[in-house]
């Protein structure tokens, strides 16, 4: 490894679930608010985050991801009434498999975020991208199997 | 047994029903099969002793959109399954008389194999009725062992033996729980993060991709499985890379979470032993941990877990490092 | 970073207060119980610190008089805590001056019946650090 | 005649490991599977079957063909905006395809059961007829066989009804056979590429006298168990080559296949199951090629545009059993395509299998 | 394959600054599918969508990916452009590499390689994009307003006026809200119920506007032009067609007009009895019975306003009744309230009665107050001769007892306040402690100027620290003057505090049932701070008055009639343009097993028996039909699918895997 090479640290590569109507407004509030978060955080704008299915993240964290955040309305708020509770449910069996098989739980996070928290999805982004960098590279979910 | 073919006779005779569902001796003592009865004749080599595990409620699915009534045995965990299926509509319940038939806990050929016992020409003290020890006759000599270390583990660990929905039943269950059902879960549970990610990853580089588990699992009753349909992109037929087993158990058990009632058939019939039930019953284990008891099948009318909420229900982040 | 900033940025970590908060509403002046015998009022100090002046606030009566009440720090609408910032600065003398501090066995015989309680936990908590 | 004590078998493991690539059954996670043994690995040769048969040496279930890759060749717009605007400037990408290097380093596999040394042999008539696999044949030409005798086989053993001796493999196309005797393997190289190997790792062996009475004691003992297993003497008559038509529309099929779960068990425990699919795969830098095993009972099994393929269970079970034992002889001079290795007898979850096939074949004359 | 034109946006130097546009075009040309891209500097204004109708023409495009502002901002723009072209509107990606981009990035390379893998996530996904076209959905003419106050209730005339139904619940007896507890309003000193019940009076004779009074909503279900509210119409326990208002039963009852209740109306200063009028000019003129304190209703005697009534018009029977009607559009104007003070111990305002806030003292000047608008001491209803005022109680606090925001109004009233109180008793000393005086507007510093200079009101620059009472009932206010550098100890007889305001305690509910959003003050999010503030994110939700953020009575006024304007502007539509992104279901994968029905927050999906060739197979089987009306396009639906027969148009499982392959590759 080249005296650049080690310069040049570890960058996560993080998906972000956002649903339409509360984080994504929130995370265009945090852009218009210039709140800076890593670049390493990419959104995928969905209807609603009981849109995400779990095969998104597991899909994201096969193709490489690092660390896969879903961001959806304050229970009580979401758009389409109910959408957030089914969500909330499903992430929290599917988070808990995922560190029952050993996944470091730091990988995958929820976060309810309303339209009006540019400040809090800019911080929360921001941990989540040094969370994610402290667990380094996402190997585990990687090489569950060995190769024959 | 006798007096279960006698009854399975007289429908047919009568006319109640027009085919019975039930289990045919194998070639070896120990591997019946699950096969349609329709005529008197076929009766002579209807089988139903400690060896037949299979469950049989998902041959209803195709069963009952035959015309006529079919009959169909189910052991008492079998029912559950039948219930989750009536309540997906796979089944017709007016097209299956169910007879529940007793159970003293099923046999794991596998077990008496790491026993050692091998060249088995005949095997006696598995009939229903009994009770003591299995002999097995083999080239090599007689082979002792007891029925409940021949016993699958699911049987250890079984829900108790009162059929859910039945139409009439035959015969006297004899009670086989000994075990804590989520003693493995928890046990897994406890050790490190590393010591986790081993273990499964030794499990699960065993996998062949050969998908009995999910052919044979009575939740797991879709028309043409996500796995091999075009919808996700998510063709997998082989381990290309090494995500993929854990893509397909994972979520085989996510869909299943809240409709798999336990009855421990996708372990029973791997061909490598991968203690597949662990992932169904850690979902089972946080559902009743996180949303309150569930039994799937118990009750054909309950929501299931996945598809209902509560305003106050736990947050993703509390779900995880419970155990820390 | 200059010795001033150094000092500035520990101000505001023992204090644990941010003083930019501060927008000048008077009511900690207004609370002040001691106000009469200081030079730099309460609602000041924020301003003293972000502006650097920590000579003149060191130097001025108003540091040392402050019987760490609270007052301020409870009605304060920004919780800005003028009462911990006037302390830190406090903190900064006794840390230059090599920590001759008041040994706890010394103080009971100092102690003069009348005074608050809160008085002596504030001694204790001022000079022991 | 080469022999050596059991206990030491680690010394002959990592002596072949030296100069060759070792695959052989391994004891790992409870089961035992072939894989390639390196220092510390728990080699078993007491199991009489690994699930998966060895087969895997030669047709891996997955295997890398060829990665593509686009390369983006500066379409000609170095002439200005002006022929960029022309829509009839292609923009040419090239496709980059580059074959991936076959295998040419010899290896060894190690403890190959007579059942399955003749599956290689089936294999080799399917892959090594032209057109030639030469995946296949890198794998076959540099892969050296050492046979194992089986001890004791076991009830779902049924090799003799096609004529393999699991006594004596030297009989089957092995290099190498070998014997197991009361706590010594005795060594006896059959073709040059034994001899090769025997003389590389000559050193671990000591010479054995005696050897021959021994291994003769064996080939009795074993012959004598394998006449008492239960399916000695199932008979193939009414199977084999050309018995198409009568098999095909039989009514048996109705009977037999309604268990059946269209898993692919039998197919991928299988030692001369040799179908595959071949499949893309999307990486970070292009397109990677692969093949892997297919099961004919999968129902999206050679499923074409149209959806003609074997739509219903019947057919795909039919097809199972009339390709091992009526196609393939058929194309192969009566050579049967099933070993009797009886892992689907022990593996199917339905208990449904070739015996059962045959036997209610047999009873409904 | 298609045909795609990617154009990425300079947007002035927002996108331009941080991101080496021409780079993320030249990287973008050769991604799969994309025929042309090109980038330009303001991609939204005219010559950018020319640009882009040009191109579509020109090379046929059948795809359309612009890298820009949030596609909250501007998809509508890029959508109607495509849409001029020929294309079908839903073959249009908007990449978001402004907000979430080049403005929250600094190193310029790695905000382009972002916005690269961004614009290439946006083509992954156009390539799998289907065109859609629009359902409609029919509107029924008919508008609700919840809250009657002045937002409600101008929000309603000017509905009305236009033509259309209007509804208004108010949870109150009577319409009037807030501002008909004032006595005056500034910056022109006119007086509230003068302005206000002219207002109400008109809303309760005008033909289109029906009045659901003592009412609260119950629960809304529905869409934009299609909601169904169920209204929960409280018992009154006084027949509406017999009582003529005439008020003997609260005159003549008991214990006389004084009763024994604390009236809400004035603030706790008065008492009123179990059957009231709020105040004199309630709007409609039926009292109500307030079954929580009357005796009849807790122990089974009296009864005797049944017996006065003259036009027995009392009825102890009647229950409540849940009404359900259908709405279009729905207008949530649910006002305001004052914080609770109780966490501000040092205003002493639970202990002593001479300290009160502002509302209450509009109470004691009106009227038609508890003192008949003689300006009294509560304690010993003497005239107060030295009078203190306090700012921001509560206001522009960051700790958990107050709010964080200004209330914009108390420095207004404040200063009418001081100038009718110097007016009336001109020999009343009045002081005002504040941090700043705001009063932006027409004609408002020069009426605060007017107080000053005019009527000599004492205007200190400080906050109080601590109100003290006087055992001999006067009050020690210990303040701080800032400019002037002295610590105050004035001694008055009368303390009032201009407290905080907070939205109605009960929106939050309501925002719930409506599935609007709120933010943590409970105020009403609009739809955009800027361009849209009287609109809700929720189609068909609009907002009118304190409910969306703090603002006085012109302002409410104003954008009462702006969200009347908005709500017109959707009831004049016959039909409405549906969101074509709703689920849709492969009847030859599904399973028939209702996990989608049970998770449909719309009940859009019903389950028939079809026939179905499934290659060859011919056979009957229960499968889920989506009613493309009702679906609104979550997709709950299609992640509860385990075999992915249900799918969501625009948002399919497939182009968002494709997505995620996009940015992990």
């Amino acid at each position: 490894m080249s005296m650049n090479e080690e310069k040049k640290e570890f960058r996560p590569l993080i998906v972000a679930f956002c649903c339409n109507w509360c984080s994504y407004a929130g995370a265009d509030l945090a852009g218009s608010s210039r709140l800076s978060y890593p670049a390493d955080v990419k959104i995928i704008r969905v209807p609603c985050s009981g849109r995400v299915n779990p095969m998104f993240i597991l899909r994201a964290f096969e193709r490489g991801a690092d660390g896969v955040i879903i961001c959806g309305c304050h229970p009580g708020d979401c758009h389409y009434s109910t959408g957030n509770y089914y969500a909330r449910r499903r992430m929290a069996l599917l988070f808990s498999m995922l560190e029952y098989m050993g996944i470091e739980n730091g990988r995958t996070r929820v976060e309810w975020c309303s339209a009006a928290e540019g400040a809090k999805f800019s911080k929360t982004m921001n941990e989540f991208c040094e969370k994610v960098k402290s667990l380094g590279e996402n190997v585990r979910l990687g090489d569950l199997r060995c190769k024959n | 047994m006798q007096e279960l073919i006698n009854r399975l006779k007289e429908l047919i005779a009568d006319g109640t029903v027009v085919r019975a569902i039930g289990w045919k001796k194998g070639d070896m003592p120990y591997n019946p099969e699950p096969a349609y009865f329709e005529k008197p004749e076929d009766f002579d080599d209807f089988v139903y002793d400690g060896f037949c595990g299979a469950n049989l409620s998902k041959m209803m699915i195709e069963a009952s959109k035959l015309e006529g009534k079919t009959a169909v045995c189910l052991k008492p965990c079998d029912t559950y399954s039948f219930n989750q299926l009536i309540r997906e509509h796979r089944v017709v319940r007016e097209n299956a008389y169910i007879i529940g038939v007793a159970c003293r806990g099923k046999l794991d050929i596998e077990k008496a194999r790491k026993e050692g016992i091998k060249g088995i020409k005949s095997v006696t003290g598995i009939d229903i009725e009994g009770d003591g020890e299995v002999v097995f006759d083999t080239i090599y000599g007689e082979k002792k062992m007891a029925y409940s270390d021949l016993m699958l583990d699911r049987c250890h660990v079984c829900k108790g033996k009162d059929h859910v929905i039945f139409d009439e039943v035959i015969g006297e269950s004899k009670d086989t729980d000994d075990a804590d059902r989520f003693e493995e879960v928890r046990k897994i549970e406890k050790m490190t993060p590393e010591e986790r990610f081993a273990f499964f990853k030794s499990e699960l580089s065993k996998c062949i991709r050969c998908n009995a588990c999910r052919n044979v699992c009575p939740a797991c009753s879709c028309r043409k499985c996500v796995f091999d349909g075009t919808k996700f992109d998510s063709q997998q037929k082989a381990n290309v890379d090494s995500f993929e087993e854990k893509m397909f158990h994972i979520i085989r058990a996510f869909h299943v979470a809240g409709r798999c009632t336990d009855c421990g058939e996708c372990s029973r019939v791997c061909p490598e032993g991968i203690p597949l039930h662990l992932f169904n019953r850690k979902f089972i284990k946080d559902i009743d941990d996180f949303y309150g008891e569930f039994q799937a099948g118990k009750d054909p009318e309950a929501q299931s877990p996945l598809t209902d909420f509560t305003f106050d229900d736990l947050e993703p982040k509390d779900a995880v490092g419970r155990g820390e | 970073m200059t010795e001033l900033e150094k000092n500035i940025e520990i101000i505001k970590e023992i204090s644990g207060s941010d003083p930019y908060k501060c927008m000048r509403c008077g009511k900690c002046t207004a609370s002040c119980p001691a106000y009469s015998e200081m030079d730099i009022k309460p609602h000041q100090f924020a301003s003293y610190i972000i502006r650097g002046d920590l000579e003149e606030l060191i130097d001025s009566k108003a540091a040392w008089k402050c019987l760490s009440c609270f007052a301020c720090i409870e009605r304060c609408p920004r919780d800005v805590q003028p009462g911990k910032l006037v302390d830190a600065t406090r903190q900064i003398v006794a840390r230059q001056r090599g920590g001759d501090y008041l040994q706890p066995e010394e103080v009971p015989e100092l102690l003069a019946e009348d005074l608050p309680q809160q008085l002596l936990v504030s001694a204790f908590r001022r000079y022991r650090r | 005649m080469y022999s050596i004590s059991k206990d030491n078998l680690n010394a002959l493991y990592s002596a072949i490991a030296g100069s060759y690539d070792l695959f052989m059954p391994i004891k790992a996670a409870g089961q035992t599977n072939y894989g390639f043994w390196s220092e510390g690995a728990e080699g078993d040769i007491d199991t009489l079957k690994t699930i998966k048969s060895g087969k895997d040496a030669f047709f891996p279930q997955v295997e890398q063909l060829y990665t593509v890759n686009r390369e983006i060749v500066p379409a000609d717009v170095a002439a200005g905006p002006e022929a960029e605007k022309a829509a009839d400037t292609p923009v040419r990408t090239k496709l980059k395809v580059n074959p991936v290097k076959l295998v040419d380093n010899d290896f060894v596999i190690f403890g190959m059961r007579a059942c399955d040394v003749r599956a290689i042999e089936v294999m080799d008539n399917v892959f090594l007829t032209d057109p030639v696999d030469n995946y296949y044949k890198s794998r076959r030409e540099h892969g050296i066989v050492v046979a194992l005798a089986c001890h004791e086989p076991e009830e779902s053993c049924f090799c003799t009804i096609f004529d393999i001796d699991p006594a004596d493999p030297s009989k089957a196309k092995a290099d190498v056979a070998t014997w197991v005797i009361d706590g010594k393997l005795y060594w006896k190289p059959i073709t040059e590429k034994g001899e090769a190997l025997t003389a590389k790792i000559s050193s671990v062996f000591e010479d054995d006298a005696d050897a021959d009475s021994k291994i003769d004691g064996e080939k009795a003992y074993i012959e004598g168990i394998a006449k008492q297993l239960p399916n000695a003497e199932l008979s193939l008559e009414g199977w084999g080559a050309d018995k198409t038509d009568e098999k095909f529309k039989s009514e048996v099929w109705e009977k037999v296949y309604k268990g059946c779960l269209g898993c692919g068990t039998c197919t991928f425990v299988c030692p001369t199951c040799q179908c595959y699919d071949i499949k893309d795969y999307t990486t970070k830098d292009g397109i990677q090629r692969y093949r892997c095993w297919d099961s004919c009972m999968y129902s999206d099994f050679t499923l074409m545009a149209g959806g003609q393929n074997r739509q219903t269970q019947l057919q795909r079970f039919r097809q199972r059993f009339m390709h091992k034992l009526v196609y393939y002889p058929t194309n192969n001079d009566g050579m049967f395509m099933c070993v009797g290795c009886g892992r689907c007898v022990e593996k199917c979850p339905q208990s449904l299998n070739i015996v059962k096939v045959i036997k209610a074949f047999a009873d409904n004359k | 394959m298609q045909k795609i034109g990617v154009f990425v946006c300079h947007c002035g130097t927002n996108i331009a600054a941080t991101v080496d546009v021409k780079k993320v075009v030249e990287l973008v040309r050769y991604e799969p599918g994309v025929v042309f891209a090109d980038d330009y500097m303001y991609m939204c204004s005219e010559a950018g969508q020319e640009k882009i109708i040009e191109a579509i023409k020109e090379y046929g495009l059948t795809g359309l990916v612009i890298c820009s502002c949030s596609p909250r901002m501007h998809e509508k723009t890029f959508r109607a452009c495509a849409e001029k072209a020929g294309l079908n509107p839903y073959m249009v990606e908007v990449a978001n590499i402004r907000e979430q981009c080049s403005w929250i990035h600094k190193d310029k390379e790695e905000a382009t390689k972002k916005a690269v893998i961004l614009a290439r996530a946006a083509i992954a996904k156009v390539n799998l994009n289907t065109p859609l076209q629009e359902g409609e959905s029919p509107v029924t003419k008919r508008a609700l307003v919840i809250g009657g106050g002045i937002a409600g209730i101008q929000t309603a005339l000017d509905i009305a006026d236009a033509g259309y139904e209007v509804d208004i619940v108010e949870k109150e007896p009577s319409i009037g809200g807030r501002m008909s507890q004032f006595d005056k309003t500034f910056p022109t000193l006119d007086c509230a119920s003068c302005i206000l019940t002219p207002k109400m009076v008109e809303v309760n004779q005008h033909p289109n506007i029906t009045l659901y009074t003592y009412s609260e909503v119950e629960k809304v279900s529905g869409y934009v032009g299609n909601f169904d509210v169920d209204i929960r119409k409280k018992a009154r326990s006084v027949d509406f067609g017999k009582c003529t208002g005439c008020g003997e039963c609260q005159t003549k009852g008991p214990l006389g007009k004084i009763g024994n209740i604390p009236s809400e109306f004035d603030r706790g200063l008065k008492n009123r009895p179990a059957i009231y009028m709020p105040f004199a000019q309630a709007v409609p003129a039926v009292p109500v019975i307030d079954r929580e304190n009357c005796t009849y209703f807790k122990t089974g005697k009296c009864g005797v306003c049944a017996k006065i009534c003259p036009s027995k018009a009392v009825d102890y029977e009647q229950q409540d009744e849940i009404v359900t009607v259908k709405y279009g559009a729905i207008v949530v104007a649910t006002g305001f309230d004052i914080i609770n003070l109780d966490k501000y111990g040092e205003y002493a305002y639970n202990e002593c009665p001479d300290v009160i806030t502002s509302i209450e003292l509009e109470r004691l000047m009106n009227a038609a107050g508890p003192t008949g608008g003689h300006l009294e001491r509560m304690s010993d209803h003497k005239a107060p001769k030295e009078i203190v005022f306090i700012q921001c109680v509560g206001s522009r606090c960051d700790d958990d007892k107050g709010k964080p925001y200004c209330s914009k109004v108390c420095c207004m009233y404040t200063a009418k306040h001081a100038m009718l109180i110097k007016d009336h008793w001109p020999d009343t000393n009045i002081t005002v402690f504040y941090i700043d005086v705001r009063t932006p507007g027409k004609n408002f510093d020069e009426f605060y100027r007017r107080a000053v200079e005019q009527y000599h009101v004492n205007y200190i620059k400080g906050q109080v620290g601590k109100v003290k009472p006087q055992p001999d009932g006067s009050i020690i206010v210990q303040a701080a003057d800032l400019l002037d550098g002295k610590q105050i100890n004035k001694k008055c007889d009368m303390v009032v505090l201009a407290a905080a305001i907070e939205p109605n305690p009960g929106v939050r509910k309501i925002a719930t049932m409506l599935t609007a959003s709120i933010d943590n003050n409970n105020f009403l999010t609009e739809a955009h701070a800027k361009l849209r503030p009287v609109e809700s994110p929720t189609a068909g939700i609009f907002l009118s008055g304190m409910a969306q953020g703090p603002k006085d009575i012109p302002e409410t006024v104003s954008q009462a009639g702006a969200a009347a304007v908005k709500v017109v502007g959707l009831l004049a539509k016959d039909k409405l343009k549906t969101n074509p992104c709703t689920a849709q279901c492969d009847t030859l994968l599904c399973n028939g097993c209702s996990t989608c029905a049970n998770v449909c927050p719309y009940g859009a999906i019903t389950y028939e028996d079809v026939q179905v060739n499934d290659h060859g197979l011919r056979e009957t089987r229960r499968v889920a039909q989506v009613n493309v009306a009702l679906c609104q396009g979550c997709g709950a639906c299609t992640s509860a699918c385990p075999s992915g027969a249900m799918d969501l148009q625009g948002f399919s499982n497939r182009q968002i895997t494709t997505e995620v392959d996009a940015i992990c590759r």
